[in-house]
Parts: structure tokens; sequence; C-alpha cells
């Protein structure tokens, strides 16, 4: 028979004003297997923690049961004083018979008789519960950062200078992501790239960062502390152990219109090409839908139509056979960084949720530009050199309207929410435009302003205030080339009057979206996302850089739209977890997690399909022979986080999540 | 019939297969038939007799007939369903079978019946079946045969159940389940229940007694179709086989329409299309959730 | 009472033999059945545990020790597992004695071989003690008692008696591997171990139990040694629920090992069909 | 015997919740201090993915004339995605129990977030009513007698 | 012992007389399907269906029922408290009942007896009158002429009803508890008469019934038991999905589980449930090892046991030709067929086309 010991906690008056304690004490007394049962004023005082330890020595107790708070208020110091004497932790339980029984009736005969049925309950529970050791799993002190914007370049710098090794793997040529591309930066109005492009060389310098540029994560496996990521590198075209980035190559290739990705196609590159001169790494990559060779060998030419940057090149670094090629790396944690898209106003949206804007002629009236388009006007690197031109026709425009909540706040346009940075970006087009075309006008046209942050209003109001900018509260119905101009239909709804301005230049402050490829990058982490494919955190207020999946940290727009600080704040939060996982030689995890019956599973995978976390492994089980006798399902203990979704969905009940066992269940229930 | 004879025997002349699994004449109509030589293919017939699921042999469980080695086996669009099931959960290898689709026009309640269909004598399953042809096969055998006669006894029934008040149909499944002895014949006859170990058989906890009493006899019945949902292939076999008679399809049915109406999901013979429990939608109807 | 009905006995002693071998020491509760129960070496019982079910073993304990008896059992399945569980002064019920008997009054005035593999030596312990508490009747007894490893060796006091005693030959082995750094026994399978041994085989009586293959492997080497295959005994452990006959589970071929057994002679064991 | 008789009806539920949301909402509600009937006995389990329909049958089983299920609500879910699983598979089970006679007015299934505590004291009250109106399950408890 | 006449009105009566009195009568009546009969206790007569199709199951779950409690036990702080079941039981009085299946239970009285006394059996035995109907013969698998019984065979019954003319029944006494009802309700029997259209009723069908499989099963006994590795057995069973379906309407089928159930933390009872041999898990050891572990070997269990060994022990065959076996099994498992392939093997008696 077992022999369980029960105590029952007072509380102070909280439990035993509606709970005769005594009483549960001596009718949980009379149960068969119940070797010792008291009540005692505070059972988690010293005191009280003293009962405990006694009773598992003098009456040999094998499991105890402590009727008193929730446990998820002292759990953890009953199993510790179990522990302290000898009692494996998990063979101790609580009866909750505060919150869930004294604090909540009034009546105390039924409060009473409800706290004896919950603490009988347990103590059937307990009968049935198995000794169970924390899971130790090793830590490879590595992390792998998923791109290479500031969030991922913040991260990246931290882990490495707090001690562990990163891997960043960044898709594009250049790390440095959308920062790289912005002119000034508010509220301080300081130049992007002279604050970037330092860490963006420290990265490259940094002898515990590994950057795989030009590179992206193709497979995920393993669990926290023992990640196996599979990572394709995307053919250049150049041998990046040769080149030393001299140039040569760019500047005798004869394609030299292929709109630039980095200047928002408001420049152009060549063929092979360095997305911006300070890019890291500085190394060329050849675009093979631009380069005239490529080209011909795909209509099937029997010569090379072209080698130009392979003859020019001094180091023969350039390699037209070059393929895709995958590295595996072992990491013991992520960070995903992937950062953001801008919403891309056209008919043609990448999902049937997103609704795309007619009405306002982007991409048919030229002079009609995004954001980030206007970032690269106003930027001294910039296709312009920082001199405003609107790009129908080189003219310096003299009226600019600037239209926010494009696509943000828009249901019917499939994006609820607000993208936060267009308020303060809009707000420093007007004035970095105002310093450029002093006698410009800029219209803004807003639907409220927000501007939360340290210095943030105060810009905003610089704009409106002290830099002329107009803002109108309404939105504007349509666009509509005029001759020269832009016919701006709008409505100013603090008048009431519909407004009409002819505009040199329309610029739209289009919402920010999670990068494309997000969702599959997701599936591949086992991590969740929103309906926009933004990446779930593991808590919204508590756990703001955790994921779903241990081991799995997020950090910059990718999570939600986030300025430069937000980023590097999170980021330097992530690196920190990381760091903190770090720290450890090993994992210690709670052992409630499930293990198969492999001689019962029938291996039909039901389990496998509904585990969120991939735990769920198909092992082949031999006979003495060799021979195959079965393929069992078998769940790897690093990754299983003991949902115990797999055992209630199990059809024959051959997998059991430890700590709530189809016994342990079945007792309680038999119990009430 | 004679094309069907023709590739069982060259099956088994080539030595593609150990033995053909199909229907035979036997003391009490038309029963199952393990073929083996080529010669022997003789004894295969198909007619509206062949109302036994044939894809339960293929389960690994039962090593006698997986001791033979490679099958064919003759499937009617339900057994094809049956053997997809097998095969989208892991039980078979697609490249373990061949499967010799018959085309179907409907089976007789029991195949101790004439092989004509009538509207009385047609399977209340068939009567509503629209697959008259597999699309998971092999070879596709036989003509292409007319509807069956259409009859919805079993659906009317159900109907007529559920407009009764809740304690009406307790009481009608109390006597009902009453007569249940707990031989789990409708468990060993399906093709979808192949676990090593049923969890009426679990002893550790017992959660469904082995007694044939009404308290475990509801317990068995509502995991027993709990487990079916979604993928039994309606071939009826379970309440064939109920040596006392009850109607067992009424539940596994009454449980299939529910599936369908919820997540649109009807058991298919592509083995690619998971069942619905065990997957979600994140925006499927909750209306029942408070 | 109907046959179904089991006494209930108390626990007296209880002690773990091995981490998942256990034996208890039982009185029955009711005076007057103590008084009236009597049993002969082999018999079994049907042990409950009450919500559990009951499990069948031998009675581990010589009927020449009155007033109480001994069952050792391993945990294999839910009723076992619950009677594990169990200790002094709990309740279990018990039905029997049930089956036949080894043949121990044949045995007197002859030498006697014991041979027993793990938990095998439960049956066998109480044949030994039977033939020890009446020392005088028998020739030489010769123990051969095997386990995997030292820690699976159970009845390891009584194995300690055996071993100081002239009166006992004890060859106790553990499989390779399963040997501790002070093991002072053999190293090997039982079979080779009785060969090693070589008892005297003429008019010997043998008693062999323990794993299935171990019992194929032995019958083979006590033949080579000359033992008459009708004076060697084993005991068959098939599956039973009612032990009297009725439940239509244990047998094998036309024998009910319930009612006919569990004790056979290697001569009845070859007759039998080959369901083992 | 007529004390007995004239006592009225009280209902016996048994309630299935997870641990990350419901418990900690029921939690919530203790600390709030909100009064409710006490019909109600928690089983608590990591997610409402680990309830198994077989729980609720044999909370019937051993007498109970009421069960509640709940957890996190919708994309809530601690571990991702074992409430969307448990949607399933109850939204199946409530209909097969239907049929075979369980009135579904004895079943809640319900979500109640960690911040819910008023929604859980509702959700209690609102079963033990509508179970109390519905009186016994003597059907089902009528399975058990020999 | 004596024969009387017992009209159609007078055994409506008796039975009326019977149930005002208190005692249970079970007989062949409707069920809410009206293509089936089930033994069960009735009403009134105008319930029975004694010229009624066969009933699925045999009446033996009126001395052996599916589930019943063993023992009750309670656990207190101190120890268990046991709680014996009755094994007396109600007077009840089986009517109409076929040859085959009365049959079975005085067959089944020799398992129940030998050594131990099965009181739970017995008890219900005693309690119980049995008044059977001979048989028409049912259908191509009725085969009890083959098992030494026959559509009127006697064994078993406490009084043997035969049809007569017109609307009456010869009724053949053959025991003192059969004598006991007779003289109990002596005013429902008349003096007999109409022997000669009961002897063709008898005549008829048995000729009908020895048709289906003309062999001596009785004969089978020693051939099966010196061939139990036979090839016959080795392919015999594929189709069998060890459903038990078989053992379930059997008359003779008496294998069983013993199992506890909890109703709570400290009470429960223990139960005794059919079972079957065809059942994968019905021989597994505790080690896991099973000894019949493929479904040819428990079919083949089956039939040894019925044709071999229970003869041997017993005397007597475990098998009374019903034909339920064959008529329940959804895969076309047939007894019938198979004993006519193992009579050929055997060369006991003369297998004649009538069987594949």
């Amino acid at each position: 028979m077992p022999r369980i010991g029960v105590f029952v906690c007072h509380c102070g008056e909280n439990i035993g004003r509606t709970v005769d304690c005594a009483r549960v004490a001596r009718e949980l007394g009379e149960l068969p297997g119940v070797a010792h049962a008291v009540d005692y004023k505070y059972m988690c005082s010293d005191p009280g923690q003293r009962l405990v330890k006694q009773a598992i020595a003098e009456k040999g107790l094998d499991g105890v049961v402590v009727a008193a708070c929730s446990p998820r208020m002292h759990e953890r110091t009953f199993r510790r004083a179990c522990s302290a004497s000898g009692l494996n932790p998990y063979l101790c339980e609580m009866a909750n018979i505060r919150e869930h029984c004294s604090w909540i009736h009034e009546d105390r005969q039924a409060a009473t008789a409800k706290a004896i049925d919950l603490t009988r309950a347990i103590v059937e529970k307990v009968k049935r519960n198995r000794p169970l050791e924390p899971i130790r799993i090793p830590v490879e002190k590595r992390a792998l950062v998923i791109g290479g914007g500031i969030a991922g370049i913040q991260a990246a710098l931290d882990i490495a200078e707090g001690g562990g090794e990163v891997v960043l793997v960044e898709k594009e040529p250049s790390i440095g992501g959308h920062m790289s591309q912005l002119s000034e930066t508010f509220p301080t109005l300081d130049c992007s790239q002279c604050i970037l492009t330092p860490r963006m060389v420290e990265v490259y310098q940094h002898p515990r960062i590994k950057l795989l540029a030009f590179s992206e994560v193709e497979a995920v496996g393993g669990y926290i502390g023992n990640f196996e990521v599979k990572i394709r590198r995307k053919a250049r075209c150049v041998d990046e152990t040769k080149c030393n980035g001299c140039g040569e190559c760019q500047s005798v290739c004869p394609n030299k219109k292929v709109p630039s990705e980095f200047d928002q196609e408001l420049g152009r590159r060549t063929a092979i090409y360095v997305p911006f001169p300070q890019a890291v790494p500085n190394i060329p990559v050849l675009d093979r839908e631009s380069c005239a060779l490529f080209k011909g060998r795909a209509k099937g030419f029997k010569e090379d139509a072209c080698g130009k940057c392979k003859q020019a090149c001094g180091r023969e670094a350039i390699d037209f056979e070059q393929q895709d090629s995958f590295v595996t790396e072992k990491v013991g944690a992520i960070v995903v960084a992937t950062g953001f898209q801008l919403y891309s106003i056209g008919k043609d949206q990448p999902t049937p949720q997103l609704k795309g804007y007619g009405e306002y002629g982007y991409g048919e009236i030229p002079d009609v530009i995004d954001g980030l388009q206007f970032e690269r006007l106003a930027s001294a690197s910039g296709p312009t050199g920082g001199v405003i031109k609107r790009p129908s026709d080189g003219k310096e425009p003299k009226t600019i309207v600037f239209l926010q909540c494009i696509g943000s706040r828009d249901a019917a346009k499939g994006i609820e929410y607000c993208s936060k940075i267009c308020c303060m970006y809009v707000a420093k087009h007007t004035m970095l435009y105002r310093h450029k075309v002093h006698d410009g006008r800029a219209y803004v046209f807003y639907m409220d302003i927000r501007a939360a942050g340290k210095g943030y209003d105060e810009f905003t109001r610089r704009a409106i205030e002290k830099e002329g900018a107009i803002y109108l509260r309404g939105r504007v119905s349509k666009l509509e080339r005029a001759g020269d101009v832009i016919k701006v239909y709008g409505a100013d709804t603090l008048s009431g009057e519909p407004v009409t301005i002819d505009a040199d230049m329309v610029v739209l402050a289009t919402a920010v979206r999670p990068q494309p490829g997000i969702e599959s990058l997701a599936q591949k982490l086992s991590i969740s996302y929103d309906a926009h494919g933004f990446i779930n955190e593991a808590h919204p207020k508590l756990r703001p850089v955790e994921t779903s999946t241990a081991g799995v940290f997020v950090a910059g727009a990718c999570q939600a739209p986030r300025d430069i600080p937000d980023s590097v704040a999170m980021a330097s939060a992530a690196a920190t977890k990381v760091l903190g996982l770090f720290s450890n030689k090993e994992l210690e995890r709670e052992p409630t997690v499930a293990t198969v019956n492999e001689s019962l599973c029938t291996g039909c995978f039901h389990c496998e399909r509904v585990c969120p976390y991939g735990a769920v492994e198909r092992r082949e089980l031999k006979d003495g022979e060799g021979n195959l006798n079965k393929v069992a399902a078998h769940v790897n203990k690093g990754v299983c986080q003991g949902c115990g979704t797999c055992q209630a969905t199990c059809p024959s009940k051959s997998v059991e999540l430890q700590g709530f066992t189809d016994e342990q269940i079945w007792a309680a229930i038999n119990a009430l | 019939m004679k094309e069907l004879r023709q590739i069982a025997a060259k099956l088994l002349t080539d030595g593609a297969v150990k033995v053909v699994i199909g229907w035979e004449e036997g003391p009490r109509g038309a029963r199952a038939a393990f073929v083996t030589r080529p010669e022997d293919a003789e004894r295969l017939i198909f007619d509206a007799r062949c109302v036994q699921n044939l894809a339960t042999y293929l389960s690994p469980r039962r090593r006698h007939v997986v001791g033979l080695g490679k099958a064919a086996v003759v499937a009617k669009p339900c057994d094809a369903k049956a053997i997809a099931g097998l095969i989208r959960e892991s039980q078979v290898k697609r490249e373990d079978v061949v499967i010799l689709g018959v085309r179907c026009g409907g089976v007789v309640r029991e195949p101790t019946m004439p092989a004509s269909l009538t509207a009385e004598t047609v399977a209340d399953r068939c009567g509503i079946c629209e697959t008259r042809e597999p699309t998971l096969y092999d070879h596709l055998i036989g003509e292409p045969q007319p509807e069956p006669p259409r009859v919805t006894r079993r659906e009317e029934q159900i109907a007529a159940l559920m407009q009764k008040t809740p304690q009406e149909r307790f009481a009608f499944w109390s006597q009902q389940l009453e007569r249940c002895i707990r031989c789990h014949a409708c468990r060993e006859v399906c093709p979808m229940c192949f676990c090593e170990q049923c969890v009426a058989d679990k002893t550790r906890p017992v959660w469904i007694e082995s007694s044939s009493h009404p308290r475990a006899n509801f317990a068995w019945q509502m995991t027993r179709v709990m487990h079916q949902a979604g993928r039994c292939v309606d071939c009826g076999e379970c309440e064939r086989a109920c040596p006392v008679g009850i109607p067992l399809n009424l539940l596994t049915r009454y449980t299939a329409q529910s599936v369908e109406k919820r997540f649109g999901h009807k058991p298919s013979d592509d083995p690619s299309i998971a069942a619905p429990i065990g997957t979600f939608r994140s925006d499927d109807s909750q209306e029942f959730i408070r | 009472m109907n046959l179904y009905q089991p006494y209930l006995m108390r626990i007296e002693e209880a002690v773990d033999e091995t981490p998942d071998t256990r034996t208890f020491k039982l009185v029955f509760q009711d005076p007057k059945v103590a008084e009236s129960f009597d049993f002969q070496a082999g018999q079994f019982g049907e042990y409950s545990a009450f919500g559990e079910g009951e499990s069948t073993f031998c009675i581990a304990s010589s009927p020449t020790r009155k007033g109480y008896i001994e069952c050792s059992f391993k945990e294999a399945g839910k009723v076992t597992g619950a009677l594990r569980k169990l200790g002094v002064g709990d309740t279990i019920g018990f039905r029997g004695p049930y089956g036949n008997r080894f043949p121990v009054g044949q045995m007197e005035g002859h030498d006697v071989v014991f041979i027993a593999g793990g938990i095998g030596l439960a049956p066998v312990r109480c044949v030994i003690w039977n033939v020890l508490d009446q020392r005088e009747k028998f020739g030489d007894v010769t123990i051969v008692y095997g386990a995997r490893s030292v820690g699976d060796l159970v009845y390891k006091r009584e194995l300690e008696g055996w071993a100081k005693r002239s009166d006992v030959k004890l060859w106790q082995a553990v499989e390779p591997g399963g040997e501790a750094p002070d093991w002072k026994g053999e190293i090997g399978l039982v079979p080779a171990i009785v060969e090693k041994a070589a008892p005297r085989s003429a008019d010997a009586f043998a008693v062999v139990c323990g794993p299935p293959i171990m019992i194929k492997l032995t019958l083979p080497v006590l033949e080579k040694l000359g033992f008459s295959e009708e004076r060697v005994f084993t005991t068959l452990e098939n599956r039973m629920k009612c032990g009297l006959g009725k439940c239509g589970r244990c047998n094998i071929g036309p024998v009910y090992v319930c009612k006919d057994g569990p004790v056979f002679s290697a001569k009845e064991l070859k007759a039998l069909p080959q369901e083992l | 015997m007529a004390t007995e008789e004239t006592k009225a009806f009280e209902p016996k539920i048994v309630a299935f919740v997870c641990n990350w949301c419901t418990y900690t909402g029921a939690d919530l509600a203790g600390t709030s201090r909100l009064q409710m009937s006490p019909n109600v006995r928690v089983v608590r389990l990591p997610c409402t993915g680990r309830i198994d329909p077989l729980f609720l049958i044999k909370a019937f089983e051993r007498g109970a004339d009421g069960v509640i299920v709940s957890g996190c609500h919708p994309a809530d879910c601690h571990y991702t995605a074992g409430n969307y699983h448990a949607r399933r598979r109850f939204a199946v089970f409530r209909e097969i129990a239907d049929m075979m006679g369980v009135d579904n007015q004895r079943m809640t299934f319900s979500w109640v977030s960690a911040s819910e505590g008023n929604k859980w004291r509702d959700v209690v009250n609102e079963t033990t009513e509508r179970v109390r109106n519905l009186g016994p399950f003597t059907e089902y408890q009528s399975l058990s007698r020999d | 012992m004596s024969t009387r006449i017992l009209t159609k009105a007078d055994l409506a009566g008796l039975v009326a007389d019977l149930l005002s009195a208190g005692t249970r009568v079970v007989a062949p009546a409707r069920v809410d399907n009206p293509q089936v009969a089930a033994y069960r206790p009735i009403a009134s007569f105008d319930e029975a269906r004694l010229d009624g199709p066969l009933p699925p199951r045999s009446p033996k779950e009126f001395f052996l029922p599916p589930t019943e409690v063993l023992l009750r036990w309670q656990k207190k702080k101190d120890g268990i408290e046991l709680q014996e079941v009755a094994t007396e039981h109600p007077k009840q009085v089986i009517l109409g009942a076929r040859p085959c299946d009365v049959a079975a239970v005085e067959i089944l009285d020799k398992v129940m007896g030998w050594d131990y006394r099965d009181e739970l059996w017995f008890g219900r035995r005693e309690a119980t009158t049995i008044v059977s109907l001979a048989c028409r013969g049912v259908d191509k698998s009725c085969f009890c002429t083959a098992v030494g019984s026959g559509p009127d065979a006697q064994k078993g019954a406490d009084i043997l009803l035969v049809p007569s003319d017109g609307d009456a029944y010869l009724a053949q006494i053959l025991t003192p508890k059969g004598q006991a009802l007779v003289e109990a309700h002596a005013q429902r029997f008349g003096e007999a008469s109409g022997a000669e259209a009961a002897k063709s009723f008898r005549e008829a069908a048995t000729r009908k019934v020895a048709s289906n499989l003309p062999i001596e099963a009785t004969k089978l006994s020693g051939w099966l038991a010196d061939n139990y590795e036979h090839e016959l057995w080795k392919r015999l069973a594929m189709r069998c999905h060890g459903c038990g379906a078989c053992a379930a309407v059997c008359p003779t089928c008496h294998c069983f589980d013993i199992v506890d159930e909890p109703e709570g933390i400290d009470r429960g009872v223990r139960r005794r449930n059919w079972d079957t041999c065809q059942a994968g898990k019905f021989t597994v050891h505790a080690s896991g090892h099973n000894p019949r572990g493929t479904q040819n070997e428990r079919f083949r269990q089956r039939v040894l046991h019925k044709f071999s060994i229970y003869p041997k022990r017993f005397g007597e065959l475990l098998c009374t030709g019903c034909g339920r076996c064959a008529r329940a099994c959804p895969a076309g498992m047939d007894l019938p067929e198979i004993l006519g392939q193992i009579a050929k093997l055997a060369g006991a008696g003369v297998p004649t086309g009538g069987t594949k």
C-alpha cells in the first residue's frame, strides 16, 4: 500500500475561514494508502515545510500532497522540501483548496466537502506518480542569427562580444538591411549609414562571427542547445576567397541598365554588382538574369556571349559554373531577425486577404513613389546624390504630398495594425525635403499622429510648427495625372472641406509587412506566427523575445513593425537570452515529457501529425537478427514541451506524458 | 471476371505477388479467398455478393497473412478507401501491395443473398455511394457499372433518431447496447482498427472495461466511433459482423455526416489527404465553445 | 462461498528479492482456514490485488512449514505491479491450492538435483525446503541456480545458508557480464553449469524450473548425464484465469495445465504438442 | 429519509482545464474572491490538447452530472496548437455523444484565458445552473447498475 | 417417462400460470427486427415465436451470463471486506429452445462440474426447467446429425415438445424436473395422441439435416489428436478475423475471463466475462510471449477443443451442430465445411458433394 502524506494548510485564515482544515485532514487520513494526514497554519512557512520533511523521514512517505494554495504558487517550494528529504520531487503535488475553493465559496460545509474531493483526487493521482529525473541537454555555444539588418547585426555583435560564437545568415549579397538604405534617421536626423556601416564592418571582422551573406536557411533540425541548420549558399559566380573587391568586373560589365534593388529601382546597376559601395562583404554577385552570358546560355547559344568580367578579374575569382552549395552548422540558439518589407500597393497581392489600391496609380504614375524610394532620393549616396528630383523628368518637385497609413490600419486592405514608423518618417521626409527645397510645399494627409517615443512628439511638432509642413487630417480618395502635375483629391476632415492639390510628386507611407517567405522559415523553426506572418513572441508581455520553440528568439521588425531603437533593444535582449542559455553547460528541463511504449505503438503516427514541435521521430525496431519488426514512434525529449496532445490523440494510448499519465488522470477522475 | 482471373494468374506466375486476396464462392455466399497458385485464380469471382472489405487483411497485425508474402488485393471503391487509410497511417507501403481495383455498382446486404440488386437487397451504404470505381489501383478491372438502387433507409433512420430527445436516444442505445457482449467483432473486422493493442484492452489504466455491461458498452462504442471519425470508410463490416445485431452503422454514419458537415471531409482513396482529426484550421468553427 | 471467492491473507513479511521481484509471507485472516489449509509442493494459487485482478504463481514455501505460505513474483503486468506496491499489514486474496504436485514421496531415498534460473527458483525452493526439512530421507542434494546477474539472484540469504550446509551441494552462476567484483560463484549459463556439476544420475530425480529457453537447453544435458525423463520434473506457467479447469485458457493440446499440471515430467512434456 | 429527498439536487461537475489559461484564470477568480457555486471539481492538465474524450466518459461513469472542458483561446495556446486539436476532437465527440443520447447541455466547452476570472465564474455558474435544471444524469448512472 | 399432449392454447395457459407464479419464462421471442428472434424473458405467450427463425444467440447466457459479478470488495483503512454473491437463483423455465441449444447445457455441465463444482452455473441450472421444441432444421448450415445429435434430440431437456397434429405438441417428459412441471400444471397437459404426426415430423427433419453433412464427427477425435501439425491447419484460418463472433453465438463455447472493476477508489467488483480463444491476447503470457501467436493456431485450438480435447476429457463433443458459427461469421469461415474436409482426411463417415 502506498504511504502518502497529506498536509492541509490553513493559510492563516485564508483557507481556514471557509474550509474545515482539520476535517479535511481527518477524512483524508481515513483513505487507504494515506499514512499521515495533518493540518497546519502555514504549510509554506519554515516550520510547515519542516513538518513535511519530518514526516517523510519518520513515516517513510512515498508521496506528498499539500492541500493549500495554487500549485502555480508553491509547488516548487514543496517539491524542493521533498527533494531535501530524499523524496523525488515529482512525488509531491498540491491540491488547490485556496484559489479554487476557500476564496470562491462561503458555505463552509460545501467548501469543506469540495476541499476533501480535490485533495482526494490529488492523493489518488500521487499514488500513481513516478519518480522523474530532470532531463539534461548539452548546449552548443554557438548561435545562428537569421537576417543581417540592424537587429541581426546588433544581436550578432552582442552575442559575439559576450563570448558566444555566431553564424550570421543574410539572404541578400550584403548585410545592412533597410537601415542601410535610409538617408537620415528620426528623431535626431543623424546619417543612417554613418552609424550603421561601422557596425557592419565590425561584424565582418569579428573573430567569433561567421558571416554567410547571400545565403538562406534551408532546413532546421534538433532542439534547444542542439540545432542543426542546413544553409544554402547561393551561387555568386564569384569565389569569395579570391575576390578582393576591386570592382574591375563591374566597370567592364556591358549591361549597366539593371534597376538597382538597393536604390528601389530608382537607380541602375550592372549585371555583376555590389549592391552599394559600403556593402559587407564587399564581394560582387553576378545577377544571372541580367547577364548576357547566362541569357545566351539559356537560349542555347553554343558560345558564351560575354565573359568580360572574367577576363577583367585579375584574381580569377569569377566562376560562371558555380552552383548553390550547402553548409550545415550546429548551433545552440537561433535569433530570427528577418525584418520587414513594404506593402506593395499595386493590385496584385501575394494573398487574397491583402487588397491593393487601384486609385493611387502606383506603378502607373512614375512620380507616385513610396517612402523607401524617397529615402533613396534624399540620400547623399542615392541615385540623385541627395538632390530631390522626381523620377519622371528629373525636375525638382515644388509640391510633394505625403500620404500616411497606406494599407495600415485599414481592415479593408487586410492590414488592421499600425505600421508604427510612418508618422515619424513622413515628418522626417517633410523636413529633409524642406531642407533641400526651401520653397517646396510639403503636404501630409494623416489619420492621427502617433509619435510616442523619446523625442518623437517634439520631432513631429517641429516638422509642423517650425519646418512648415502642412498637415491635413483626412484621406485621399484619388490620385490622377493631369499634365505635369498629379491631382490629389482629398478631404480635410477637420474643416470638412474637400481638398484638391496639384502635386509634383506623391510619397506613399505604405504599411510594414513581414518579409516574404517568413511563414516557411517559421515552419522550419516550428515557431508560430500571426495572421500577417509576424512571428509570435512566447508571451506578449513577459517573454517578448522568446518564441514558442525553446532556444529560438526573435528580434526586430519580423515580430511586429519596429523602429531602429526598438529593433536594437530587442536584439540586445535576444542576445542576452542567448548568452544566458550559453552560460549553462547543460540545460535542465522539466521531465514532464512524452514517452512512447514502443512495444504497443502501432506506428500510425497520429502523434507525429499533432506534435507542434516536431518532437516525434520514427524509429525502426528490429528483431535479434536485424529484420525490421516495425516502425514505432519515438519522442525526442529535448524537443518535447509536454503538452500531451500526442497522448490524447494516440488511439491506443501508447504514448504517455510523464506527470500526467493516463493512470494518474484516471485515478483522479475515479476519486472525484 | 475473366480479366480479374487473368491478371491474378499473371501476377502469381510472374512472381510479382505471392498471394492474391479476392473473393470466392463459399458455402454461404461470396467470401475472401487467398489465392497463391496461378491455377487457383479460377476460383476468383466478383459480383454484387462480394460484400466483405478485403483491406482488413492487409493490416500488418495479420501475421499469418503477412507471412504469405507480397499481396495483391481486389478492391471495390470502398475497399480502396480503406487501403488508402492504411497507407496514410503508415501501416502499408503503397509499393508493397498491388491493388486490383474493380468497378462496383453496389453490393447486397449479406453475401448469402442472390447477386441481384434491388432497393430491398442493396446494402444501405451502397444506396448512397457515389463512387463507381476506385482511383487508387494498379489495375482497374471490369465494365463501367450502373448506379445501385438509391435507398436512404439509414439516413432516414438517423434523421428520425436525431429528431428525438437526447433521453429517447439514450434509451434507444441503452436497449441496443444491452445486447452487446463485447466480443469486439466490430473492431476485429474493421480495416481501420489496426492497433497493436486496442485502448479497450489497455489495463493500466482500464479506460474501457471489458465486461459487457451497458456502462462499458457505451464507453466502448463512443470511443470506437470517435477513433473512426473521419477515418471510417463506411464499408459496413462492423455492423455486419455484430453477432447481436446492433445497428452500429447509425453511429459511424452519423459521425461521418458530422465530420463532413464540419470539416468538409469525406473519406477518399487518396492517401495524401489527411484525416480531419489530427489536423486543424485556425478558423475551424467553434459555435459550441463558450 | 463460491469457487471464485478468495481467502483473505495478511502480508506478514515482504522482502524485495531484486528490483522487480518481491516475496510475501502470508497468513490467513481466518484462523479456521489457517488451521485446515494444506498443500503439496508444486501447487499454485491465484493471488488477488483487489481492484486489479488475480495473478497465478506457485506457493514458494514448503508444505512442511505450517501456518503460512510464501510466494515470490516478478512485476510483469497490472496485477503483479499492484501486488508489488503492497507491504506488511496489507491484505491480499488467495485461492488455492490448485494443480498437481511434485512427487516428493517418490524422491525419498534418492539423490535429488534442483536446477533453477531466475525467478524459477520460487517453485523449486518449495521442494528444496520440503526435502531439506526431512533431509535424512533423501540422498545427495545438489542445487544449481543461475540468474542473469548477481542482482537478479533471488532468496540470497537462503542461498548463503545452503552454501554453508555440508549436506547440500550448491552451484550458483551468473551470466557473463552479470558478475559483481566479489562474485565467487560460477559464470555461465545454467545448462553448462549443470554439465559441469555433473550430478550422479542413477535413480536420481531432478527438478528444473526457469525460463522456457533454459528448460529447453537443460533437458538434453540431463538426458546426456543419464537422468531418466520420467524422473525429471518441471513446471509450466501458462496463462490462467480460473485455476479450476473451466476458463479454457491454459490448455496445451489435451492437457489442462491448471489441473494436469503445473508439474510435468520431461516425458510428459515431450508428448505435448509444441505449443509453448 | 424525508430530509434526503427534499434536499435540493446538487450536480457534480468535473472540469478538465489547461494549466496555462483556464487554471490560471480560475486562480485569478480565486484571488479576486469571485464567489461561484461549489459544484465544480477541477482536474488540471497541461493543455486542452491532453484532454481525451475518455476523461469525460470516465467522469460520467463515476457519476458526474456535467463536465467542463476549458483552455486557451485560439492562438493563445502555450503549446501553439493543442487547443486547435482539442477543438476538432470535441467538436466531433460532442456530436457522437449527442447521437448516443448524452445531452450536450451536460457538457460545457469554453475558452477562458488567464485574465478571465470573471468568465470562469460565469462558466462555472452557468454550467451548474444548466445541469441543475436538467437534474441528475440518472440515465448514465443507471448503466452501472447490475 | 411418459408422454402427454399440449395444445398451443394450453401452452399459452401454462406460460401464464408460470408467470403469475413468479417464474421467469425464457423463450425465442420477437425483437425490434422482424427477421430476427431472440431468447429472452417473455411477459406473455404472445411474445414467443416458437416456430420463428433461429435466434442468432443460444440461450447459454441464461446459465453463463456474458458478464456476472463474482464478488464485491471494499477497502477499509485496515484491510479488505468481501461480499459474496448469491448462488441461488429464482426459478426459470426455458421454453421452446432448440434441441441443439439444450444439448449444449448438459454438455457444459461436465466442465462446470468436474472436480470443482461451479455453483454459479449449477445454481442457475437447478433453478431452471428446460422445455425444448423439436426443430424442423434451419438451413444448410445445420449439422446436428453429424455430431451424434439430431433435430429432435432429448439431451439436456426436461421436456421435449414435438409438433404433432394441428396446434398440439407431443410432450415427452424426460426428467423428474419435467415430471414435476407437468404435475404442477397437470390441467394443461392432455393424454398423449398424435404420435404418428410427431414421428413423421421428426423423420423429415432428421433427413433434411442429415443431408447437409453426412459424417460422424464423433470419430474425428483420433485424427485430430494425431495431426496437430497437419498442413490443413496452416492455411485454414487465413480469412478468419479472430473476432470471436462464432464463440459468442456458440451454445457450447464457455471460455471466460475474470476481471476486477473498481467502482470508485475503495470498492469494486470482480466479474466473470465471456471470452474467446479466437482473441489474439487470450493466451499471452506475462512475458509477452504468446503460445498461440497466429490466427491459424487459434482456430486450430477451437476445432481441437470441440472435437478432440473435450471429447477426450469428458466423452462428448463440445459442439451440437447448430451451425450458428457459420451463420455468424462475417468472413465465411464455415465449421461444417471444415469438418467435411477433416472427415475426408480422417476417412470417417462418408463426405458427400454437399460440402466443398
